[in-house]
């Protein structure tokens, strides 16, 4: 087969649904998605669908569908939780909500952008903030604070490190770190065996 | 009796309640059938008996049924105002105010009996008011207040 | 509670704030003092967490970090206040499911248990705003209204936490067309103009930042092409990451988007308290409003200098 | 008659039951095709029924609400083996009427019939749990026999029926409804609060699918009513308080005070002309202004004049010989009350418009060109405002582009919103839109739809003629917001769910096709007749399928609207539905009635009047009698069986026949 004709050809068939994503919705609560009519109120009212690729209601479809498509793109990252859709939608479904629960579903297949998980790892896990002013490289912010007559050093996690290892505890108690481990993990082989094909090539 | 042995083998779990409910011919029975078109699911715990209207059930067929061993007493009827014959529901609303506290009187738990309304287009609430009313006669146990201790 | 204050709250900072825009800070505490109200430090309080990002990762983390965040201000017997719609959407969000969700609460306080601590759910997490409006209310605001600046246009910029999920917030369910922050604006005597898409996001958010700075970038180009066309002199804000989006992505967007932007946008970005500490008579020192630091890359990004210029002649 | 129905007929024998004898039962266990077998066992609620005290007879069969079931249990009465019957199927409110007539056929006395719900109170709601589905049944089944073993042989309540039916709102199901009856020999009242009847119908310009003028098919209408002498027309006029039952009803009408002669004006309209105060017309939407005394539209039926008190400033000016020449003005015009007897109800109070101001993305109230559906009405009306020359509020210019959104506060799931369909925003949107493609064919016009629903007759053909003859863009996606730009023009955000593509569209006008409501204050008129209301607020009807104009209340019947979004053709074929309800009743002239009333043992009764207090129809005084001093003694004319007399009887003297204490104690106490 020539170039040419190959990309004219896409051999794709929806093969029914299957309820992979969705039932997880349904464990928790989220069973609303099921009433959806498709009316696309959602993504007429996303500001980042304007610009980008990320189509809320076909990310919801593409979750009842059980396409899992929607875990691997970035389109679902690219939500900035305005909460339009789930304050106008027709049928009370929460469409926020779910698109953080299909987040929260991607990063346990190991789906998360290497920039958010340097900071959830690197910067909060250690700092406790996600945004910090202490180490030596954020001097100059320490200085901007006393220009404006305030201490160099906020009174939160900065100058409690017990309370950095408090919420470190907290995090290794309620699952955070294996998850984060796992998705390193998960990330790393699907690299791995992708790097294989490519050789294989 | 099969509900004993299962009390006394330590079985509680296991145990259902029987609930007795009087309902209203005009609101609550109709909202009950509803809830069966409807296809709405509510625990097996209830028997249905179809009085003209609340106000007609007298509060001795409430002792009756707690003396008789039913656990637990389900009185509904129309919502206030909206009562097919005028005012009857309030009658009866008035009067088991009354024997609310005559029950705790007796040591029997005002829990076991619960007053309720629902119309004839409420299914849904119906199965809901049940599903309550079920759970707080269980988390009552088994009505063993009148059984004689042999 | 001492006798000068009339009102106590566990202030609730947040990262930006006091990491990389301390002049909001400042504001924040100089006009809550100037109003009677005192500010309780809430030690040991980490980032509440982002509701973007790691709610995003992981729902039940977020819960119990924000609840153990809650619960500084509740050994204190106060309510937690933060001027930060994304602080406000975790602290609250957390607050209102916590309360209709007895199970996660539970499990929220297992985990909590293991550091000695225990969430009750009994102290409101508040919004600055919040506070100035439900709290101490317009009138008691406007009796301290000592400077108006009539000839100030005011682009005001709410963010979308502070009123959505609107079943979450107090703002009785409003959320297409509140107008509770342009009443506290137009206190200081500014006009706050209508412009497009008011109520649209600032782009920084629900980890879009941090995916990809361009695209809140575009967002932010959005946002001030309508500013500059409605003829705003500013923006008012009453959220710090909205703030740097707006201040920092505005830099950003100038450079990304110069060839659709042409003349770069120059609109000063205050933040709400810093405008009406001046109104109220604060020096402009305490504002975090004069610059006196000789500190490179470092906010505000555009400058603030018209805005100065503009309000000078009613200050004096 | 068929010859198996001769023979049946040749069989019957008249079986005597005193109720003293020993009761002979027979359960009759219905599978209702796969909904009772599907999830019990019909077998073993046989065998443990034969269990059951006095069952002599106890069998299955596949329906017995059929022909051949029917006749299963008429064979046993006949053959004497049961002379007590307990069908074990579905609800009674759905079969009793059924089973009693089979014992009437059968000879028997139709009374000594019980029903045993085991479908909807068990297998239907306990499908999921068949265990204990089946343990209710077999409850069920054994209450149903105790009290069967109770019943005693009753005769029928049998009271005369008047011949006279009040209807409430004089729309076009109203009307229609009057009409039928009318001219089928009843009497009856026809109430409308406004000073019109008409209804919502007078305010539209043509109705689809067939286009044809919504005026000159309702106007001839409205003056046969008027004309009509069997029809006594009260206009400004509404009912306050109904008593009585079905045949006997009796209703108060509150006339409201017109402050204008109805007798005396000869509807010229002058007065009009001299009238200084200027108010918004109801009738028109806000649309145009009308005066403090007015008549709502030209064609108003009676074309008499109202002053709007509201509104009026008292100048006096109307009032002025050389102004009102007939001298019909009155200031000081009364409300009066009418109290009529009635046999029947019809119930026709119609709808309101759902309010869009709620949903603020939409810009209504906000924007001058963001309008509802029914306002588009009377700007293409050629009554309307506009005589027939649409434009859009905010300058009065022709608006190039229009753009509709469907399902306005309809199948909306948020507080606030209709969950159904309201079943004719499609097709109103539609003809509107070809209204206006009609008028100005270079014209765009899109209508953002979520699904259309043309189910009516000529409705598909009516769609589909919509987009290919008048190039109607149909867009598949519901708007998410709108905004203003400096011209007043609408602009459009949503997404094309077809395209999967957001969308950007600047409209001159912006339409929203909202739905149908309950009236505001239907509560209030169910709360006056006592009938009830479903989930949505609509008046229910007694059986969705079966019994579609019936109200569970005897008596009174629902048309139109008021029992559920409809168009005019579903109206109007309810309307004639309630209609030919209500004759049917009412040309009996007597109607039967369950024989379920208290009794009083006096022997027992002590005569402290609590009963009499609780009745609330005065059924009941005290007597003095010969033998037992002073005594309750109930009216069988006025008792309804209620038994809120029984349920408060201190010293158990009042028993409510059909529902007697020892039934139900048979029923509570466990025999299993």
């Amino acid at each position: 087969m020539s170039d040419n004709v190959e990309k004219y050809i896409k051999r794709k068939v929806h093969k029914g649904m299957s309820t992979k994503i969705s039932q997880k919705f349904i464990d928790a609560g989220l069973e609303k998605i099921r009433a959806c009519i498709n009316c696309g109120t959602c993504t007429g009212s996303c500001p980042s669908g304007r610009r980008t690729a990320y189509r809320t209601r076909s990310a919801i479809r593409k979750a009842l569908t059980g396409d899992e498509s929607v875990l691997e793109d970035i389109d679902i990252w690219l939500c900035s939780t305005c909460y339009y859709c789930y304050e106008r939608c027709p049928r009370d479904i929460p469409v926020t909500d779910l698109i953080i629960k299909l987040r929260n579903i991607a990063v346990e297949e190991g789906y998360i952008l290497d920039a958010h998980f340097g900071l959830a790892t690197n910067i909060f896990y250690v700092t406790g903030h996600g945004v910090p002013a202490n180490g030596e490289a954020n001097q100059k912010w320490r200085d901007l604070r006393e220009s404006y007559g305030l201490p160099p050093l906020p009174p939160t996690v900065h100058m409690h490190p017990e309370a950095v290892k408090e919420c470190q505890e907290l995090l290794k108690s309620v699952g955070f770190i294996e998850l984060m481990d796992n998705a390193k993990k998960l990330k790393e082989e699907r690299a791995k065996a992708a790097e294989k094909e490519k050789k294989e090539e | 009796m099969t509900v004993q042995t299962e009390q006394e083998t330590g079985k509680n779990e296991e145990w259902e309640p029987k609930i007795i409910a009087f309902l209203c011919n005009w609101c609550s029975y109709a909202g009950a059938d509803l809830a069966g078109v409807s296809r709405i699911q509510y625990p097996p715990n209830i028997r249905i008996v179809r009085v003209p209207c609340s106000g007609r059930v007298n509060p001795y067929f409430i002792i009756k049924s707690l003396t008789d061993g039913w656990d637990g007493v389900v009185i509904s009827g129309c919502h206030p105002g909206d009562c097919h014959y005028i005012s009857g529901n309030l009658v009866a609303r008035r009067r088991f105010a009354i024997l609310n506290e005559l029950l705790e009187f007796f040591g029997i738990e005002p829990d076991r009996v619960n007053f309720m309304w629902a119309s004839a287009a409420e299914g849904e609430r119906f199965a809901v008011l049940i599903r309550k009313a079920t759970e707080k006669v269980k988390a009552l146990g088994p009505n063993k207040k009148f059984e004689k201790k042999w | 509670m001492s006798e000068q204050y009339k009102w106590r709250y566990g202030f609730f900072l947040g990262c930006v704030a006091p990491n990389r825009y301390p002049m909001i800070e400042a504001s924040i505490r100089a006009v809550f003092e100037h109003l009677g109200a005192e500010l309780l430090e809430l030690e040991g309080a980490s980032c509440c967490p982002a509701p973007g990002v790691f709610r995003a990762f992981h729902i039940p983390s977020w819960l119990v970090i924000a609840a153990r965040n809650i619960t500084i201000a509740e050994e204190l017997g106060v309510s937690p206040i933060t001027g930060c719609n994304g602080c406000y959407g975790t602290l609250r969000d957390t607050w209102v499911e916590l309360e209709h969700d007895k199970e996660m609460k539970k499990m929220v306080n297992e985990h909590l248990a293991k550091v000695g601590r225990e969430y009750k759910g009994n102290m409101e997490p508040k919004h600055v705003v919040q506070a100035l409006y439900l709290d101490m209310g317009i009138d008691y605001l406007r009796d301290h209204v000592k400077h108006t600046f009539s000839d100030l246009k005011v682009a005001v910029h709410y963010g979308c936490h502070i009123v959505k999920p609107s079943d979450k917030r107090p703002w009785g369910g409003e959320y297409e067309n509140p107008t509770f922050l342009d009443e506290i604006v137009e206190l200081t005597g500014a006009k706050s103009i209508d412009y497009k898409d008011k109520f649209m996001c600032c782009g920084a958010g629900g980890a879009v930042r941090t995916a990809v700075k361009e695209i809140s970038a575009d967002f932010s180009r959005e946002k001030l092409t309508n500013i500059r066309e409605a003829g705003a002199d500013i923006i008012i804000n009453c959220c710090p990451f909205c703030h740097l989006q707006l201040d920092l992505g505005q830099m950003e967007a100038n450079g990304i988007y110069k060839d659709i932007i042409g003349e770069p946008f120059k609109v000063p970005v205050i933040y709400l308290t810093q405008l009406l500490g001046l109104s109220f008579g604060i020096d402009p020192n305490q504002l975090g409003l004069i610059k006196n630091h000789e500190l490179a890359g470092v906010p505000p990004f555009i400058s603030i200098d018209p805005f100065l210029n503009i309000v000078k002649e009613q200050l004096i | 008659m068929t010859e198996a129905k001769k023979e049946a007929e040749k069989l019957k024998k008249e079986i005597i039951v005193t109720g003293n004898e020993k009761p002979n039962v027979g359960v009759y266990v219905c599978h209702c095709g796969v909904n009772i077998a599907g999830v019990i066992s019909v077998e073993d609620l046989i065998e443990y029924s034969k269990t059951l005290p006095d069952v002599t007879v106890a069998r299955d069969y596949k329906f017995f609400c059929a022909d051949t079931g029917q006749n299963i249990i008429k064979e046993d009465i006949q053959a004497g083996l049961v002379n007590r019957v307990v069908v074990a199927a579905c609800s009674p409110r759905m079969h009793e009427p059924t089973f009693r007539l089979v014992l009437k056929e059968a000879g028997l006395n139709q009374f000594l019939f019980e029903q045993a719900n085991i479908r909807e109170h068990s297998t239907w709601v306990h499908m999921r749990e068949p265990e204990g589905a089946y343990e209710i049944a077999k409850d069920h089944v054994r209450m149903a026999v105790a009290k069967a073993r109770e019943l005693k042989p009753l005769e029928v309540k049998k009271v005369s029926i008047e011949p006279t039916c009040l209807i409430i709102g004089g729309g076009i199901s109203g009307m229609n409804a009057a009409l039928d009856l009318a001219n089928g020999g009843f009497k009856v009242y026809l109430v409308e609060r406004t000073p019109t009847i008409g209804g919502h119908m007078a305010q539209l310009d043509k109705t689809f699918p067939t286009m044809d003028c919504s005026a000159c098919i309702l106007t001839p209408r409205m003056v046969d009513v008027a004309r009509n002498e069997n029809i006594e027309l009260l206009t400004y006029s509404e009912v306050v308080e109904v008593t009585g039952y079905v045949g006997n009803f009796e209703a108060t009408i509150l006339k409201k005070p017109h402050y204008v002669d109805q007798v005396k004006c000869n509807g010229c309209g002058i007065c009009v002309d001299y009238c200084p105060v200027t108010c918004g017309n109801e009738f028109d939407l806000g649309l145009a202004s009308r005066k403090a005394i007015y008549v709502p539209f030209p064609q108003a039926v009676p074309g008499q004049f109202t002053i709007d008190m509201d509104k009026c400033i008292k100048c006096g000016i109307c009032a002025r010989e050389d102004v009102c020449e007939p001298e019909a003005i009155n200031f000081e015009d009364e409300p009066e009350y009418l109290k009529v007897k009635i046999g029947t109800i019809i119930i026709a109070t119609g709808w309101d418009l759902y309010d869009p101001t709620e949903l603020g993305q939409y810009g209504f109230g906000r924007y001058p060109n963001v309008i509802t559906g029914l306002q588009m009405e009377r700007i293409l009306s050629s009554t309307g405002p506009l005589v027939g020359k649409p434009a859009r509020p905010s300058d009065l210019k022709d608006p190039h582009s229009i753009a509709f959104l469907q399902c306005v506060g309809s199948r909306n799931f948020r507080d606030g919103g209709n969950q159904y369909c309201s079943r004719v925003c499609c097709m109103y949107a539609t003809k509107q839109a070809r209204q206006y493609k009609e008028k100005h064919p270079e014209a765009d016009v899109y209508i953002f739809y979520m699904d259309i629903r043309a189910f009516g007759k000529g409705y598909e053909e009516f769609y589909e003629s919509a987009a290919r003859n008048y190039g109607i863009n149909y867009i598949r996606g519901r708007i998410a917001e709108v905004s203003e730009d400096e011209d007043k023009n609408i602009v459009i955000r949503a997404e094309d769910t077809l395209l999967q593509e957001p969308i950007e569209l600047k409209v001159n006008m912006f339409v929203l096709s909202c739905g149908l409501e309950p009236r505001a204050d239907a509560g209030d008129i169910a709360s006056l007749v006592r009938i009830q209301r479903s989930s949505d607020g609509f008046f229910m009807e007694a059986h969705p399928k079966l019994r579609p104009v019936d109200t569970l209340t005897a008596g009174i019947f629902v048309a139109g609207v008021a029992q559920g979004p409809k168009d005019i053709p579903d109206a109007v074929a309810q309307a004639k539905g309630a209609a030919s309800s209500a004759a049917a009743l009412m040309g009996k002239g007597e109607i039967e009635l369950e024989p379920f009333f208290g009794s009083v043992d006096m022997a027992r009764c002590i005569g402290c009047g609590m009963c009499v207090e609780n009745c609330a129809y005065g059924a009941i005084e005290l007597i003095e009698d010969r033998h037992f001093g002073t005594v309750a003694s109930i009216n069988n004319a006025l008792c309804k069986g209620c038994g809120a007399c029984s349920g408060n009887c201190r010293c158990a003297a009042i028993d409510v026949i059909g529902f007697t204490g020892e039934q139900i104690f048979e029923i509570i106490t466990k025999r299993c």
